[in-house]
Parts: structure tokens; C-alpha cells; sequence
């Protein structure tokens, strides 16, 4: 794992800021079992992505759409333990920092009681950079902030189309690592173009000063393109990973699709933060979904 | 209301919470809804603006029939040698007292300049009762229903269509009540602004447990005057079905206050109160009997879950009890000592459904068949005067209760030959 | 009571007729059980002896779940420009108004020291309402039902096996109601000493058409009470289906008197009001509006016949008005002006079942929909305060009304596309 | 047909008191057809039947047991109607007068508006002695009495087992004919033994001076026997009867085989009235059912 601390608050808002534009991606670990998982995302590290969000699956997955639904009761049904997604971290050695991403539940009861604080260790010690928690509001978090503060780790915010105003103010300071910008409303899952939405979050966020960047539905290097072209620090995908996994026949045919998907991502970002850079003015319109 | 209020302030931390169960453990793009949710509920329901609760107290008496009936249960008073009285939720509008709080929601949501409704549904006793509240008030509606559930429980379904609401088919997981709930939230968080989510139960993040407790919490004022006025005093114990637990704190609100009045939460047992983690699996929903804490949909409250925090999938005859949650607000009543959680078995509770039906001429609902079935069997240490919640009735439950009899030996069914040809 | 009796005999020559209907055209046998039921009804149900009709009031409140509300129908009043009220007997214990006379009778049975209940049932709506009662006031209890109809309701006949009453298929003719009438009073005419045959509608011999009336006249009285308060004065009509007639002699009875209340009863008109002699068949049972005079079970009435005088089979979609009979005193009160006989065929009364699910979050029995239906086609005759009866709820119709709405282009139907799988 | 009125008041009287110990016999009209019908007659009035009952089919037999219920439906299916029936009797040659048996319904419908009088004078012009209807007691009975009276023909009244006490006297004051004593509650249909309500009604009608003759159930020799020793005048058969005709693979079959078990039933009836002449003090006990 690379070590970027230095300008930095965190390895993952160097992951970010450092690699700018920034390509985070994710997959749920254990599908279709932890060796093929190991070897995905070493794809994808090599494909280009700077950081990677690694599933911890959970029975009732509330916030993804059917892709990621999917992904997890493979995980489930191969039986994809906390303990084997920590071993599976430990072996891991990739350019980017890893994220966990699960339900608030996994966490909790990680230790012998209900307690968020065994898992974060856990965590740390494994080698995470950071936790996402898609049910896990600004209200709630305080416990699972104190902890990862304690073991150093990002606990990562997501913003919605809805959070606005006070309440807006009151998630942006809780954020470490980057503000997780939910593309549009509903649940993850590729989508064939990028929503309004993104853009007027993106607006609304360009006065906090942290990395921000945007996932759900985002499936294609020209949406990577448009939504760096937005002003979004980085592009987060998942379902649209997933979908390769799924329709491969023989996992392994999947690694390579991977890689190169990633790479096509990496650049479809790059092509958006050249756009940029080339015509600094000119704001794209927003596409209507 | 502010009574009321009062007396939620000594159980209650405040916020959402009760003790260390409840919350808002929901995605970030949901949470701006439940604050204006909280609002609305605070200022139309606590407060009755703009007549807020005189106009669905109106509705519910002429369109849902209450007060429902306390009735002395002549034949079991008998048969227990003390005196039973049943409080008749099966014959609210609907089959059951899922009514209360849809009705209260709907119109709630009608208040708040909501467009549309959604609702999950088990056994479809909550979408049939949301749907006809949708179509009583005239808003378009969704219900999300698993799969495995559409095909059993068809006859909801079509009652549903009748009433002209969509029924969505969930074919996720074991395709049950779980994954429906689950569904309706991501339908919640696409549509959140112009829509409502009414949940059917004292589950969820707050503010829906409180909010359905409160509309719910008439079945036990109802009580409360009318055992008074028949027997002349407050009952020795009060006894409730729970599976998310809205009947059961319908029926206990009004008493949590009177010291000596015993409250009994009787979960569904199953076939066994042993959990099979290894394939994630209850053979049981008695979660506050055998629970542990955790969180799901929303909320922390007692859960049955693997040691990992998978949640396991619940069984029982009752598919109204069929969760592996259950509401906060009764794990908390339940940690303090207020609310004596019991379960019976399948077996116990297919007696109680016969046990009514042949005794008294009421075929409850499985899931009141359970309360039933604890009056039979610790009817010695319910005191002289009980009341027993009649939550549902069992017409949805007929050809559950024939396949499930005919592979036992049941102490009180009656032989059911079944017609042929 | 006294009142009443002065009413009755306005219309009423005295002993069993109205007019020139009614009276006892029974086998010798049942004679001496009809005067001891004279008897019994003179002193329990009109003198009240013994307490009788408090109990029966009060068994109806606590057990039957009465008053029944009367609901103003929002969106029906819209449509229709006008004020639109629905009596919701619907939400009776059981799911109809038969309970009123069934418990009524059941109970006058244990009074007059009877040891058995018989009755016949056609849809299995009386025979459910008196396998209640039965249960619920300990008696034993036989129901005679037509072997196609045991076919087609089996869940009624799993509620009255629930509450442990036998039901005894009936082979003969085209085994359905006619035939189950046949069959009890056969059973009548073998146990006579022991048993009460409880008559399910205001039909048969002499006093039963009274008597039922009476333990029904309740629906009216309390929408006289109720209609006053909600509107302010009586309505300018009312309106109830008629099969048998007791949902409609019940609500109409005490408005009889009231010479500005106008009041229709609405028959099923089926698909056809001809009537096949040859086969003996009648594609209807609009016996109001197109019988003529004759004698059927017991009574002088108004009946579907050949010319010959062999009783046609009568057809509706509606299981509960199909019945080549009606009460002798509805026959009478046509006769003179007082009450207007109507009907509505198959299509209106679907039209009517789907309007009220859609509308107001009612699903109405399919009898109850031929009232409704009405409504729709000629709510311009009907003034500007209506009350229309809803005798019960289509929980029951559910799987009739999908298979007939598939079969017709409804205008009021959602799409039902049933979820196969 | 015989004409006997002389020292009795009716045909139907002389018939019963002129040939003590009577048989009367029922068969329904139709059944299978009216031609089968009008030889089942003649066999019956051969074998010995004093007085022949003809059933005049209606759908809704309520007094009948299984036997007769289905010997109607029969003949309904044949097409049997009221003047299909009326042109029967005109056409049979009988020595036993003939009484038709239906339903009051039947009876209503005859003329053109409901009224009794058009069945009764039609019945009275193709020669028929007298009416039983089983769902017409005797408060009801007023305008049929009437019209038969005018008609000179007999209207049979049923006395049953729960007949007692004064609605007794009311009903045996109307009676003409003969006394129908139904020998069981119930409905008609072969039994295999003598009711003892049959002797405890023999003994309750016993003050009164009118012939009496007890039908339901019976089906033997034998039976008849008892009931005419118990003090009966008469025997009335029905479904004994019909079972013959039932079970007759060809209809002509039936005949003889009708003759035979008429004669069956007049000799047990003779024999019963021998043991009355011979023992007169000697009242049979009742035999348990
Ligand atoms: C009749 C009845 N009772 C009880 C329940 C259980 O729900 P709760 O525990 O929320 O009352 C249900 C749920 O469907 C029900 O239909
Ligand atoms: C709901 C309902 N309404 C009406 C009827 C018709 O009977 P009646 O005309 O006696 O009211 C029935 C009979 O089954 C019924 O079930």
C-alpha cells in the first residue's frame, strides 16, 4: 500500500487530491469468492484507480440497486466472513489506499457487544485507510467518528441530492477524506448518463474547501469526463465493475476487463480535467436524464 | 397530547430514542425527509393543527368503525375461571388494526403535500390496510410485496388491485417481508421528495415509532374506558401479540403508566427458539424474547441475527409476526422490565386460532392466535381480570391454518374433512 | 315495540301476512314448532321477556361489533353531485348484516330451550353468521349448503367448519340454495322438537319474515339517528340490494313510515330479464321487478316461475341474491307504491364492486355492489341526501370478480393482470 | 273408476272403510314417463290398492325424502306437466278411486292468475277424488277446502306426530276422506321398521270417528301388518314403490313386479286385521325404532 502522508490530512485525501483527477472504485468482497476479489483488485489497481472502496457484505444492503444487491448474496452465499474480508486486506498489496464500505450493523457487532470500536481496530490494523457507511447519517456517527479518529482512520460522509442548507453545513464538518457526492436520488447502480443532480450538488458544495467525489450511476469514461468537467475531484463506480464480474463465465476472465475498464475511466477523467484546463470558462451544460 | 409527551419523557431519552433503542440509522438522502416527517408529525399530530387529529379521529370512527368492542369472552372466562375480555381489532375496516396507523399516515402524508404512497407488506394486512386508506384519500399508491409472499397470500393482492394500487413484486433474498422493506426504501430514496413512506409498524427510524405508537395507542384508550366501564377497574394484565410490535403498543401505551397492570408481549416461538446461524436461519420471530442488539431498517432495537450482525431470516405459521426485528421503543420497555416479553410455539397458536373460533365465534388472525395461545397456557398468572388484543381477524389465514392442521395432531382443532369434488 | 306493531298493522292484516303475501304453507309437522315460535317471538323479541332483546342489543354491540358507522362517501358525493351516505353493515362481525339475524334467531333458540341450530346456506354468508352465533352462544350447529356451492365458496365453508359447525353438502337438483332450503326443512320437519331452523333471510313461514325483519330493522333505526345527526334531517332516499330482502327490509323498515324518504331495492337483473321456461331457467333474480305471485318455502310472495308453476333457477353474478324468491312484506310494500323495485344486470354490479374499491377504499360484497351500482345509473332520481346500504364486504368476491371482469370490459376495473408465478 | 257412495260419504271413505283393511299406494306421474306411469297404475289397482295417490310433480318437494325426490326429478326431466298429468287420469280405467298429491304452488298456477279453483274443477272433470298437499296445513287451507267442497272432491289433511291437543281438533274437524297419519317426523321415504310415534298418534286419534291410514316408511308386508293391527284402517306406500321403479333396468319390467308388492302389502294388511279379529284384547307392544 502507498504511504502519501505528507501534505495531506489522510492517505486518502492524498489518494485524491494527489492523483487529481481521481478514480475510486469499488467492488464487494467475496464475489464470487476472496481469491478472485484479491486478484480484481489488483486489476483495478493497475488499471489506474487511486483509491479502492472494497464491500463488506451485509444482509440487507438498503442503499444499493439490484447490481450491487446481487454482488453482495454472492458474497453471502460464499461465504464471506469479517474476518476473512480482513485477511483478504492484509494480502492485499496495491498502489491505492483501501476504504471499507458496509451497514452500520457489521460494524456494531464485530466485537463481543454491540461496539463500534473493535472493528475499527480491526480495520486500522488491516490496513484501511477509511469507512463508508451508506446508513450511517451525520446524526448517528459520532461513536464510529470517535473511533476512527482514535486509530486514524477517514470516516467518509456521503451528500445527497437532499442535503442542503444547515444540515449541509453540519455533514461538510464532520467530513474527513472527501465528501462522497450522491449523484443523483436512489441507490447505486449504473446509469447510461450523468443526472442533473450532480451538477447542482457540486454547485452547492464548491464552497467547502475538501475533495469531493461523485458516484452512483457513473459507468462510462465520458461521464467520468463530464463530471470531473464539473468540478468533482474524483469519480467513484461501482455497479458498472460488477456488471463485468457478473458476465464473466470463468472469474478470471474478468481481471483483465477490469484493468482496462478502469484505465478507460482513469482516462474519461482525464479527458474532463484537460477540458478543464484547456477552457477554464466554459461550464458544460448539465444533460437531462 | 402534551400529557402524553409528559409521561414519554421518563422512558424516553428524547430525540428518537428510547433508553439506548431507536434512532435514525438510514442513508443520508432520507434524512431531510424524516426531519420534515418529524416536523409534521409534531406539529398535526402532537399538536392537532389545523385539526390535524380531530379530522382522522373523525375518519376512523366512519370509515374504520372504531371504537371497536371490548367484549367479555363468555366461554373462556369459563374455561379459566376468571374474567377475559377481548378487544376486537378484527373489526376494524380491513380485518385489523393495521388500519390506525395507515390511516393516520396517509392522511398525514396528505397534510405534508405528499403526492404519492408506498408501503411493504408481509402478509399484505398493512398494504391492504395502506391501500385503502390511499384509495379512502385519494392518493396513488405502491406496495412492495416479496414474491414468495404475492404467490401465498393472493388474495391481498387482489384486495390491493381492487383498491387500485400497484403491487410491486420483490424477487430479492428469500423474497418475504425483509426484502420488501428493504425495496420500499430505495424506493423511498429515489422519490423521497414528493413521496411518503408508510411503514406498518412501530419500526424503522424516528420518528415511526413513536408516530404509529400514537396512532395506534387508541386500542388501549379504547380499553382503558371500556373495562372500566364493565368490570369497574383497570385489568390485571394485558396481553398482545408482537412481530414489529404496533398492536402491542397500541395496546400497552395507555398502561405503561398504571404500575399494576402486567404487559405481556407474546412473540411467535416457531418450531424451536434455537437460531441456525450457519444458514441464517430462525426457526422463530421471538426477537425480543431471544434477540440481541443491533441495528436494521433504521432503527436500534433487539434483533435476531447471526454473531457476525447478519440478520437471519425469521419463521413462523404467522406471517404477520415473521420479522426479525422488532420495535424500539418495546426492547426498551422490555430492558426495564415494564413489558414481559413470552412467546408461544405454532402448535400453541393454531390451538389458540381453533380455540376461538369453536369457543367464542371469532376466527382471530394467527398472529392474535398467539396471545391466545399464552392465555391458555398462563392463564394462572394473568390475575382476575385480563384483556386480550384481538388484533386481526383470520379469514386471510384459512388455508394456512387447514395445511398446518392437517400435519399435526392439534388438542383443539376440529376434525376438517376436507370437501372434495 | 308497541309502536312498531301499530306501524305494522297500517300494511299488515294481522296474523302472518302483508297484504295478500306471507303466511305458513309448511308441512303439518312444523306447524305446532311455527305457533311456539309465534309464541317466543311475541314474548321475547316484542315484549322483551326475560330481558331478551337487552341481550340481544347488548351480544350485538360487544360480540357484532354494533352501531355500524355511517360514512359519508367524499368522493362518491362529488361524482354525483349530491350527498352520498353508505350504512357500512360491511364491518359487522362476519362481514354482512346476517349476523343481526343470526344472532337474533340463535339466541331466541337458547331461550326457548332448543338444543340445535340448522340453517341453509347459499354463498355461505348466513351460514358463516350463524356457525358464529351458534359458536359464540354454544349451541350446536348444522349448515345445509348445495354441493356447488360448497365448491365455489370453500372458504366459507372452512370458517363455519373453524367454528365447529358440521356442513352437509346437498347433492340434489342443481345443488345450490334453492336446493339447501329444501334440505333443512327436511331436517326441520325430522328434529323439529330440539332444533331452530334459523331462516337466513325475510323469508319462509310466518313469523320468520317478521322476526328476521325486526333482529335487522336495527340498520335503519340507527341511520335514522345517524343521518339526522351527520345531515340534519332524513334522506330524500334510500337505497339497498334485495335478494331474499333482509338487508332491505332492515334498512328499510323504519323509514316506511316516512313517506318522503323514497325507497329502492335493487335486485340482481343478471344478464337478461327473460326468463327461459322451457329450461326453467331465469338469467336474473329480479323477482321484485318481474315475478309474479305464487307460494315457495313456506310463504306467499313474489317468485321466479314457469307458468305451470315450477320454480325457475335464478342466476346472478352475485352468489347471496340468487334466489328465485323475496320476502313477502318487500312483495307487499311493492305492491302499494311504498317501496320501488329496480335491478341492475351483471356489468353495472362489477362496475359498482370497482367504483367503491377505487373511490372510497370499500370493497363492497357483490350484492351490496347491485345497490351501488344503481347508484351510478340513476343517482339523478335520487334527490340530494342518499344513504345506500353496503350489506357487506367483497372479501368473499374477490376471486368472482377477477374471473368475470376478465370475461367484460369493465369501465371501472383497474387492470388486473394477475401475477402468475 | 268405481263409484262407491252410498253409506259413506266419499269415494276415498268408501274406499278405505268399504275394503278394511285399505291399501293406498303413491306413485309419482312421469316417472319415467307417463305411459310407463299409466301401467304401473293399472298393476297397482290389480295387485290390490284401494285408493291410488298420484304425485303431480313440483321442483321444490320439501316433504319428500330421497326416494320421491328423485322420482320427481325424473319425471320433471321427462317434460311432465299439469295437463300431461290430467290427460293420465282421464285415460286410466281403475277400480281404486285416484287422489292427486302435490304441491300447493301447483295448484295456484293452474289457471291463468293464482287462484285454486281451476285446478280443482280440472281435476274434478278428469275424474279425481281428492287432493293431498304436503305444504298446506289446515290454517291455510280455507279456499282449497272451499273449492273442493264445490267440486265434490275430497282434500286429505296430514295429521303428524307433533299434532296434538287442540290444533288436533281444529285439523280433524276438516278432515274429509281420510286421516293422513304421517307415522314418523320427517320425511317420506322406505323404513325398515314401524315407527312407535305411529302408535302413540293411532292412539291419540282414536276418539275421533274418520278413517285413518299411515304412510311414511312404510314398506312391507309386514309393516303393514302392525300398523293395521295398532288400529289403522289403511296403509300408505310410496317409495317402497318407487325403489321398484328405480331399479327396473326397462320400465315394463316394473309391472309385475308392482302388481306383486301391492298384493305383498294388501295380504300383511289382511293379516294384521285377522290378528285384531282374533285377539282383539291383545295390543301389539311398539316396536323400538
Ligand atoms: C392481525 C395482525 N396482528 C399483528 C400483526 C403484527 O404486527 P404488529 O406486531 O406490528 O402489531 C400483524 C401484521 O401483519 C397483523 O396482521
Ligand atoms: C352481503 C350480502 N348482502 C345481501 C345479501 C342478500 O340477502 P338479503 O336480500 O336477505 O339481504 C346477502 C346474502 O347472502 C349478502 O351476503
Amino acid at each position: 500500500m502507498s504511504d502519501t502522508s505528507s501534505e495531506y490530512d489522510s492517505d486518502i485525501e492524498a489518494a485524491i487530491r494527489g492523483n487529481h483527477p481521481a478514480l475510486i472504485t469499488y467492488i464487494t468482497a467475496g464475489d464470487p469468492s476472496l481469491e478472485d476479489t484479491k486478484a480484481y483488485v489488483e486489476a483495478l489497481d493497475r488499471g489506474g484507480s487511486d483509491l479502492i472502496e472494497l464491500g463488506l457484505p451485509f444482509s440487507e444492503p438498503i442503499a444499493e440497486g439490484q447490481t450491487i444487491q446481487a454482488a453482495i448474496n454472492r458474497a453471502l452465499a460464499a461465504g464471506t466472513t469479517p474476518e476473512g474480508f480482513f485477511e483478504l486486506v492484509e494480502d492485499l498489496e496495491t498502489e491505492a489506499p483501501l476504504l471499507v464500505m458496509t451497514y452500520y450493523n457489521m460494524i456494531l457487532q464485530y466485537g463481543s457487544e454491540p461496539d463500534v470500536r473493535p472493528f475499527v481496530e480491526r480495520a486500522a490494523e488491516a490496513g484501511l485507510s477509511g469507512i463508508i457507511v451508506p446508513d450511517l447519517p451525520a446524526e448517528e456517527a459520532d461513536p464510529l467518528r470517535d473511533a476512527c479518529d482514535d486509530n486514524g482512520l477517514d470516516l467518509i460522509f456521503i451528500i445527497a441530492p437532499t442535503t442542503e442548507g444547515e444540515r449541509l453545513d453540519a455533514v461538510m464538518s464532520r467530513v474527513s477524506g472527501f465528501a462522497y457526492v450522491q449523484a443523483r436520488l436512489g441507490t447505486t447502480g449504473a446509469r447510461a448518463n450523468v443526472s442533473g443532480a450532480t451538477y447542482d450538488s457540486l454547485a452547492r458544495l464548491s464552497k467547502y474547501d475538501v475533495p469531493k467525489a461523485v458516484g452512483f450511476g457513473v459507468s462510462e469514461g465520458d461521464h467520468a469526463a463530464e463530471i470531473i468537467e464539473a468540478g468533482a475531484d474524483g469519480v467513484i463506480v461501482g455497479s458498472a465493475l460488477i456488471d463485468i464480474i457478473a458476465s464473466s463465465d470463468d472469474p478470471s476472465d474478468a481481471v483483465d476487463a477490469l484493468e482496462a475498464k478502469a484505465a478507460e475511466l482513469k482516462r474519461g477523467a482525464r479527458r474532463g480535467a484537460e477540458t478543464l484546463t484547456d477552457d477554464p470558462e466554459d461550464t458544460p451544460e448539465p444533460e437531462q436524464p | 397530547m402534551s400529557t402524553e409527551r409528559e409521561r414519554d419523557d421518563e422512558y424516553e431519552s428524547g430525540g428518537g430514542t428510547f433508553g439506548d433503542y431507536g434512532g435514525q440509522y438510514v442513508p443520508e438522502a432520507l434524512m431531510p425527509a424524516l426531519q420534515e416527517l418529524e416536523d409534521a408529525y409534531e406539529r398535526y399530530v402532537l399538536e392537532n393543527e389545523d385539526g390535524f387529529m380531530d379530522e382522522f379521529r373523525d375518519r376512523m370512527r366512519d370509515f374504520g368503525g372504531r371504537p371497536t368492542p371490548l367484549q367479555r369472552a363468555d366461554r373462556l372466562s369459563e374455561r379459566y375461571d376468571r374474567e377475559v375480555y377481548l378487544k376486537r381489532e378484527d373489526l376494524l375496516h380491513g380485518g385489523a388494526h393495521k388500519l390506525n396507523n395507515a390511516l393516520g399516515q396517509v392522511l398525514l402524508a396528505k397534510y405534508m403535500g405528499k403526492e404519492r404512497i408506498i408501503a411493504e407488506t408481509g402478509a399484505g394486512q398493512h398494504g391492504t390496510a395502506t391501500a385503502m386508506a390511499a384509495a379512502h384519500l385519494d392518493m396513488p399508491c405502491e406496495i412492495y410485496m416479496g414474491r414468495t409472499d404475492v404467490n401465498r397470500q393472493r388474495p391481498n393482492v387482489y384486495r390491493m388491485r381492487m383498491n387500485g394500487a400497484e403491487v410491486n413484486p420483490v424477487e430479492a433474498g428469500s423474497a418475504t417481508l425483509k426484502e420488501a422493506i428493504n425495496e420500499t426504501m430505495r424506493d423511498w430514496a429515489t422519490t423521497v421528495e414528493r413521496t411518503h413512506y408508510v411503514i406498518g409498524s412501530v419500526v424503522g427510524p424516528h420518528p415511526f415509532p413513536r408516530m404509529v405508537r400514537d396512532f395506534q395507542a387508541v386500542i388501549g384508550e379504547e380499553i382503558r374506558d371500556q373495562i372500566r366501564e364493565k368490570a369497574g377497574r383497570l385489568p390485571d394484565s394485558v396481553v398482545a401479540c408482537a412481530g414489529g410490535g404496533s398492536n402491542t403498543m397500541g395496546t400497552f401505551h395507555a398502561f405503561v403508566p398504571d404500575e399494576g397492570v402486567d404487559l405481556y408481549a407474546v412473540e411467535a416461538g416457531g418450531s424451536s427458539l434455537e437460531i441456525d446461524e450457519e444458514n441464517g436461519m430462525a426457526p422463530n420471530s421471538a426477537t425480543l424474547s431471544t434477540g440481541t442488539d443491533g441495528v436494521l431498517h433504521g432503527a436500534m432495537t433487539k434483533l435476531l441475527q447471526a454473531g457476525d450482525g447478519q440478520i437471519v431470516e425469521s419463521h413462523s405459521v404467522s406471517a404477520g409476526l415473521d420479522y426479525a426485528g422488532v420495535g424500539p421503543e418495546l426492547s426498551h420497555l422490555v430492558d426495564i422490565g415494564r413489558v414481559t416479553p413470552t412467546n408461544v410455539d405454532d402448535d400453541d397458536a393454531l390451538n389458540g386460532f381453533h380455540r376461538l373460533s369453536r369457543l367464542e365465534g371469532i376466527i382471530p388472525a394467527l398472529e392474535s392466535s398467539h396471545a391466545l395461545g399464552y392465555l391458555e397456557e398462563e392463564h394462572d398468572e394473568l390475575g382476575d381480570l385480563v384483556v386480550v388484543n384481538v388484533s386481526g381477524r383470520g379469514d386471510k389465514d384459512l388455508e394456512t391454518v387447514l395445511e398446518e392442521t392437517e400435519k399435526r395432531d392439534l388438542e383443539a382443532a376440529p376434525e376438517i374433512e376436507v370437501f372434495d369434488g
